[in-house]
């Protein structure tokens, strides 16, 4: 079985119907993209299946579970986390409570064991703040674990948002243009950052990036969007040579 | 103990600080006056003082922590003071001073907590200037009931009304607890500055460790960014509401414990103007700033009081003093023109340190 | 270091703000009481005693700002007069400012305390005045209020708290026998401020003497300092019930509000005031005939013909260029009783306050006194006074005596 | 009939929130901070308009001129020299320091004009209006009052026309939208804002004049409670919205007049915070408000 399965999925907001009749599977262990000209919809779609939005019609699936229409809280718990086209960290906090706020369902413990400083405070603190450290060294930001997260650059900034999403231990994993504002550098490693990421957790990651070279030479499985709906899918190569999607790019409808 | 003082967590330290302030702030008084070199005008103010560093601690985390402006501050302070006072005018002869005490302040701060929740629930849907408003109204609200409760027992039971003391209909023997704007009088004084220490101390410890714990996260991480606590599966409404509650129970004790300073208790004490004072209290100690909130309700109570020798210009003088450390303290282009001055000083040390997050 | 720099700045304000404010301090009081000052020089210099530290408290800002200011006026006032007719310095007053709010006076007091006052001429507002005087109570300091009227002040000073002015229930009470026993109205509409402890505690006494002597109350009606703008409601409601007399025990600026809203609708029952109306005829701007036959129940009348009266008045126009109303009075009687104990031999300046405070109680619930408020006052034990009541109608911008039927 | 008079001198309480209103709504809506200090700003001006026409005699029309001048020259005043600084600063900064303000020309006044209150006289009389009586004299409507409710309509239709019709309107609403923005589009920041302050305070100055003919009692507290109030009816309306604190404003007065009248003169306040919380609860941004759209 699937890990994620999308079908019929649409969106209306007033009259203008956003996305309509999306369908996408997404095996486990997969690095799959979506891509689309500006305003396609893309973004749009990470909403609802983050529960941001409400379809309007269609369901979403997780590992058999049914998380259509359900709050970003219980589809986090359920296993999807994200990052944010405009970067979203907790400004004023320290990078390293960053991650260990990504882990709040992960690592629990009452408001009382933290008020009254319960011995079950320090082993959990204990745990929080070693998978928060080991987080950070995946990502190369061990060194800057007591800035606060505004202080860091911004590819830094990047790169935390994607570490705080992989510390809610998610099944699946939304990248919503990991590569924006990036140089071909910091790009090139980003994307053996988010191989190895797959690997060494075993998640499916979906992504939307406008990077072309980021997205051929990454993602396995490709969705198409434009204007909402579904022009193609296929591998990078089969894209790649589809006259729609060469069109929709090229604007020439 | 010194280098280890330097190698302990940074938050920590700065937490062992301002502990340390307070309690050195108490032995000296205590020392002082216990040699009578204090004068009684400062012993007089000691009480409200921790009652107003209590209030701006528990008001520092909805508006420092959980990033909400609320303007209604003083009415969870009321609600705590009068059921405080109440329990505390009704079992204040007849249980020992060490168990009525308490039991005033828990009664209190349970109170004030559970208006917290009623005031909480619908508050918390809105954001920003709304909720202030509406943080506003409820303070005004309560003020306006109590300023028209009567409440009085006799030997047929409790009496109550809304309309005035006559309608309540207490027979010639019957005492009034509550006299509507009269409120409570004939309060016997059970505060001291060591009760005030005390609560100042269970404040700190309290919301410090909130703060620097799993809830205390959530809420920081509400405050900076919504969008993005939900989507780590933060529950705003509980955090929210955790957040609210725990700082008006506090209100609730601070209320206790001004209530139990005075012979009488009114509501009208209680109003928007005093809800500002605290918020002022906050925002001159430095929004999130703990330490600030402590040191400048403290400053701020005696400077009326320092300011007397003006007379007339008392207030008015306290006007231009606050208008003008707000300046000083948050203007942009002043804080510029402090650092290069500073900097002049100071610009051996070499380059300028990372900043990190107390 | 941002935090530091700040705190540093706060405090260096605080103390310099200080160091002027004591120079502030001493400056004012010399200008304020000038004679007093060449009086104080010349006595040391005649080896006269010290002065008896008197210390007053009320509100001189805020909402409360015109009767804490009246007070302080009418202390002053008479203070000053004993330290030039004695060519010396009796009575030095120092007058705190309480904002109308307990912890306020209470800081007030202690401050005083440290500057050695010897005895406490205020509170002038009934809460502040509850709180002061269970300090007083706790302290052995004689406390006189010129104006905080409630019942629970004397209970809360335990015999250490008189008052200069008639309690709340008394005057309530007074009122309600008065238009009983003179047939003023037969349906009584009243209009009170239910946020404020004098409006109230005179409602309540009244309303429960109104029911014994038979009188019908149509309409009650109140508001509270939030919504005191606007007026009209009110006095609507009492036109409406039919009411032909309205009791008004409010103070004089809200009933000037009632008298304008009254006549913009042309309603003119009877109108009927007790001792914080005094002052209605004096607000700057006022139409005095809408005041016209208002009745006002007080001790003090500023168009009063005995010869007290007419100098305290001539006086506190010159000194102050307005006419002294009910809070003025009271306060200018609570020195002149102080003194009437220090003629008697009662006190001396070198007693320390708990001395004078016992001292003054037996005194005070032994002695007579006659003042501008009124002649042969006495009091009770608990600290009450005891004084004929006087009822004045409002003729052509100044009091009538009423004949009364008692 | 008795409930019509009601209703009227509910109107004509609201249509004084709502000036006030429109002042703080105003000044909200394009500078994004709570002038706490507007309610005072309306005293000051109340004293002005006291003295010049109660005091020298001065014809009503003029002196409420001069007391707009007056006005207008002490927000700008106010602006400039407390506000402007902290521009960049975080807005509660900002709204401590419109609280000290607000102090402070309570405590001027005080001292300049002493707290005793005065008895003002209306200028609507002043300028020979009279009352209006309907159905035989059974329904009386004061001169004020209409005067009152007249000025509201006609400033806020006049303040929506200068907004939208305008080029200093327009670079307002520009700053409104997007101070950034505005800056790089070449307006006037600075020169906007203080415009805005200038035309909140003039408006503050009519406001007082209006409030103190209808409510007579002037001291240097006068301000604060209806400013209070006016600031509730500009978030009932929805901040930011001229029609919406037009709206609030009358809403308020008169749901406090009618509580007052049918429910509990003591506790109207109560219910009108009541019903503010109500509204605010079921519509977050009051009832014109703009719905904020955050996008993710």
């Amino acid at each position: 079985m699937a890990l994620l399965e999308v079908s019929n999925l649409g969106i209306a907001f007033g009259g203008l119907q956003a996305v309509s009749q999306l369908d996408m599977t997404i095996e486990k262990g997969h690095l799959y993209g979506l891509i689309g000209p500006n305003g396609a919809g893309k973004t749009t779609v990470f909403n609802m299946l983050t529960g941001v939005y409400r379809p309007t019609e269609g369901n979403i699936v997780l590992d058999g579970q049914d998380i259509t229409g359900k709050t970003p809280e219980a589809i986090s718990k359920a296993g999807i986390a994200r990052t944010f086209q405009n970067i979203r960290l907790f400004d004023e906090m320290s990078v390293l409570d960053n991650v260990k706020v990504g882990m709040h369902n992960q690592v629990q413990y009452g408001l009382w064991t933290g008020i009254l400083r319960l011995p079950a405070y320090r082993e959990k603190e204990h745990e929080m703040n070693r998978k928060a450290h080991a987080l950070l060294k995946i990502f190369d930001l061990d060194g800057e674990a007591n800035l606060k997260a505004s202080q860091l650059p911004y590819g830094k900034q990047r790169k935390l948002e994607i570490a705080r999403a992989l510390a809610t231990n998610p099944k699946l994993l939304l990248l919503d243009e990991p590569a924006a504002g990036m140089n071909p550098n910091e790009t090139a490693e980003l994307m053996n950052t988010v191989r190895s990421v797959r690997d060494q957790f075993g998640i499916a990651i979906l992504l939307i990036e406008h990077d072309m070279n980021f997205v051929m030479g990454i993602c396995e499985e490709i969705t198409v969007l434009d204007y909402g709906r579904v022009i193609a899918h296929g591998d990078g190569k089969s894209i790649r040579n589809n006259p729609k999607v060469i069109a929709a790019y090229l604007g020439g409808d | 103990m010194l280098s280890r003082l330097k190698t302990m967590k940074k938050t920590t330290r700065s937490n062992l600080i301002t502990f340390g302030i307070v309690i050195v702030f108490y032995l000296v008084v205590q020392i002082l006056s216990g040699a009578g070199l204090t004068t009684r005008s400062f012993e007089g103010q000691l009480v409200p003082i921790c009652a107003y560093v209590v209030l701006a601690i528990s008001l520092n985390l909805t508006v420092g922590f959980l990033g909400e402006l609320s303007l209604g501050h003083a009415g969870f302070m009321s609600v705590g003071a009068f059921s405080g006072v109440l329990l505390w005018t009704l079992v204040g002869d007849s249980l020992p001073a060490f168990v009525a005490i308490p039991l005033a302040f828990i009664v209190g701060g349970i109170v004030a907590g559970i208006f917290g929740v009623i005031v909480g629930v619908p508050v918390l849907r809105l954001s920003g200037d709304y909720l202030a408003i509406v943080t506003l109204a409820f303070g005004e609200i309560i003020k306006n009931i109590i300023n028209a409760l009567y409440l009085g027992v006799d030997e047929n039971g409790v009496h109550f009304s809304l309309t005035d003391a006559n309608s309540m209909g207490l027979s010639a023997d019957g005492e009034t607890l509550i006299n509507g704007a009269m409120g409570i009088t004939g309060i016997k004084k059970a505060s001291t500055f060591t009760i005030g220490f005390v609560l100042i101390l269970i404040t700190l410890i309290v919301i410090l460790n909130l703060i620097n714990s799993r809830t205390g996260r959530a809420i920081m991480a509400i405050r900076d960014n919504e969008i993005a606590a939900q989507s780590v599966g933060i529950n705003l409404t509980r955090f929210k509401l955790t957040a609210f509650v725990v700082s008006a129970v506090f209100a609730g004790f601070a209320g206790v414990l001004y209530g139990l300073n005075y012979s009488s208790l009114v509501a009208s004490r209680f109003d928007y103007n005093t809800s500002i004072q605290i918020l002022v209290f906050v925002v001159l100690g430095g929004i999130g700033s703990i330490r600030g909130s402590i040191i400048a309700a403290a400053l701020l109570t005696v400077l009326p009081e320092v300011l007397r020798g003006l007379q007339d210009y008392r207030m008015l003088i306290y006007a231009i003093v606050l208008i003008v450390v707000m300046i000083f303290n948050q203007s942009p282009q002043i804080i510029a023109w402090r650092k290069r001055i500073i900097g002049r000083f100071s610009s051996k040390k070499g380059e300028p340190e990372k900043k990190e997050v107390a | 270091m941002k935090k530091l720099i700040s705190a540093a700045l706060a405090s260096a304000m605080v103390l310099s703000l200080a160091a002027c404010g004591s120079t502030g301090d001493s400056s004012s009081a010399a200008s304020g009481t000038g004679d007093s000052t060449a009086a104080t020089a010349e006595a040391s210099a005649a080896g006269e005693t010290t002065p008896i530290k008197l210390g007053g408290i009320g509100p001189v800002t805020g909402a409360n700002a015109q009767y804490g200011t009246a007070v302080k006026n009418g202390e002053q006032l008479a203070v000053d007069e004993i330290n030039a007719a004695a060519g010396y310095t009796v009575f030095e007053l120092s007058f705190e400012d309480d904002e109308s709010d307990s912890e306020k006076a209470v800081n007030a007091f202690n401050k005083l305390l440290d500057d050695g006052m010897q005895v406490l001429l205020g509170p002038v507002t009934s809460d502040p005045s509850i709180s002061v005087a269970a300090e007083c109570a706790s302290e052995n300091i004689f406390m006189l209020t010129p104006s905080a009227s409630s019942q629970d002040v004397v209970d809360s000073g335990a015999g250490n708290a008189f008052q200069m002015c008639f309690t709340d229930p008394n005057q309530g009470k007074t009122a309600a026998d008065y238009i009983a026993a003179n047939s003023l109205g037969t349906a009584i509409g009243i209009i009170y401020d239910s946020s404020d402890a004098y409006s109230t505690g005179i409602y309540t006494a009244f309303q429960a003497e109104a029911e014994a002597k038979g009188l019908e109350i149509v309409q009650t009606s109140s508001f509270t300092a939030d919504n005191n703008t606007d007026l009209s409601t009110q006095v609507s409601q009492c036109q409406q019930a039919g009411a032909d007399l309205v009791f008004l025990p409010i103070y004089y600026q809200q009933a000037s509000q009632v008298l304008i809203a009254a006549n913009n609708i042309g309603y003119e029952p009877a109108f009927f005031g007790c001792d914080g109306m005094d002052g209605i005829l004096s607000i700057d701007g006022f139409d005095t005939s809408l005041a016209n036959d208002l009745m006002l129940l007080c001790p003090f009348s500023a168009y009063g013909e005995d010869e007290t009266t007419k100098t305290f008045v001539a006086a506190y126009q010159a000194a102050y260029t307005e006419t002294p109303n009910q809070f003025a009075a009271d306060a200018y009687d609570c020195v002149y009783a102080v003194y009437q104990c220090l003629q008697d031999g009662v006190i001396t300046p070198d007693m320390s306050a708990e001395d004078m405070c016992d001292a003054l109680k037996t005194a005070f619930t032994s002695m007579t006194f006659s003042g501008t408020t009124g002649e042969n006052q006495t009091w009770a034990a608990d600290g009450t006074i005891t004084k004929d009541p006087k009822v004045y109608q409002v003729q052509d911008g100044a009091y009538v005596l009423m004949s009364s039927k008692q | 009939m008795q409930f019509l008079s009601y209703l009227i001198s509910g109107i004509s309480l609201g249509s004084v929130y709502a000036l006030i209103a429109l002042g703080y709504t105003m000044v909200y809506g394009i500078a994004k901070m709570l002038n706490f200090a507007h309610g005072d700003i309306i005293m000051i001006g109340s004293y002005v308009i006291f003295f010049a026409f109660g005091g020298f005699g001065w014809n009503p029309i003029l002196s409420v001129v001069v007391s707009m001048v007056v006005c207008t020259i002490l927000g700008t005043v106010i602006e400039r020299v407390a506000y402007r600084p902290l521009r960049e600063a975080p807005s509660l900064a900002v709204l401590i320091t419109a609280i000290g303000v607000s102090y402070l020309l309570q405590q001027v006044a005080q001292l300049m004009w002493s707290p005793d209150p005065k008895s003002f006289q209306s200028i609507v009389a002043g300028a020979g209006l009279k009352p209006l009586e309907l159905f035989g004299g059974k329904l009386t409507i004061s001169a004020e009052a209409i005067v009152t409710i007249i000025a509201c309509v006609v400033i806020m239709v006049a303040l929506t026309a200068f907004v939208n019709h305008t080029v200093p309107g327009h670079a307002m609403l520009a700053v409104s939208e997007d101070r950034g923005a505005a800056q790089l589009m070449g307006v006037n920041v600075n020169a906007t804002i203080a415009l805005t302050f200038a035309i909140g305070s003039a408006l503050a100055a009519v406001a007082g004049a209006l409030l103190c003919s209808s409510y007579p009692t002037l001291s240097p507290t006068t301000g604060a409670m209806p400013g209070i109030k006016a600031f509730v009816a500009a978030v009932f309306g929805g901040i930011g919205s001229i029609p919406g604190a037009f709206l609030g404003g009358v809403l308020l007065g008169v749901i406090e007049n009618l509580s007052k009248a049918y429910i509990s003169t003591q506790l109207s306040d109560a219910i009108v915070f009541l019903v503010l919380i109500v509204v605010l609860v079921v519509k977050p941004t009051g009832l014109l408000g703009k719905k904020i759209n955050v996008k993710v």
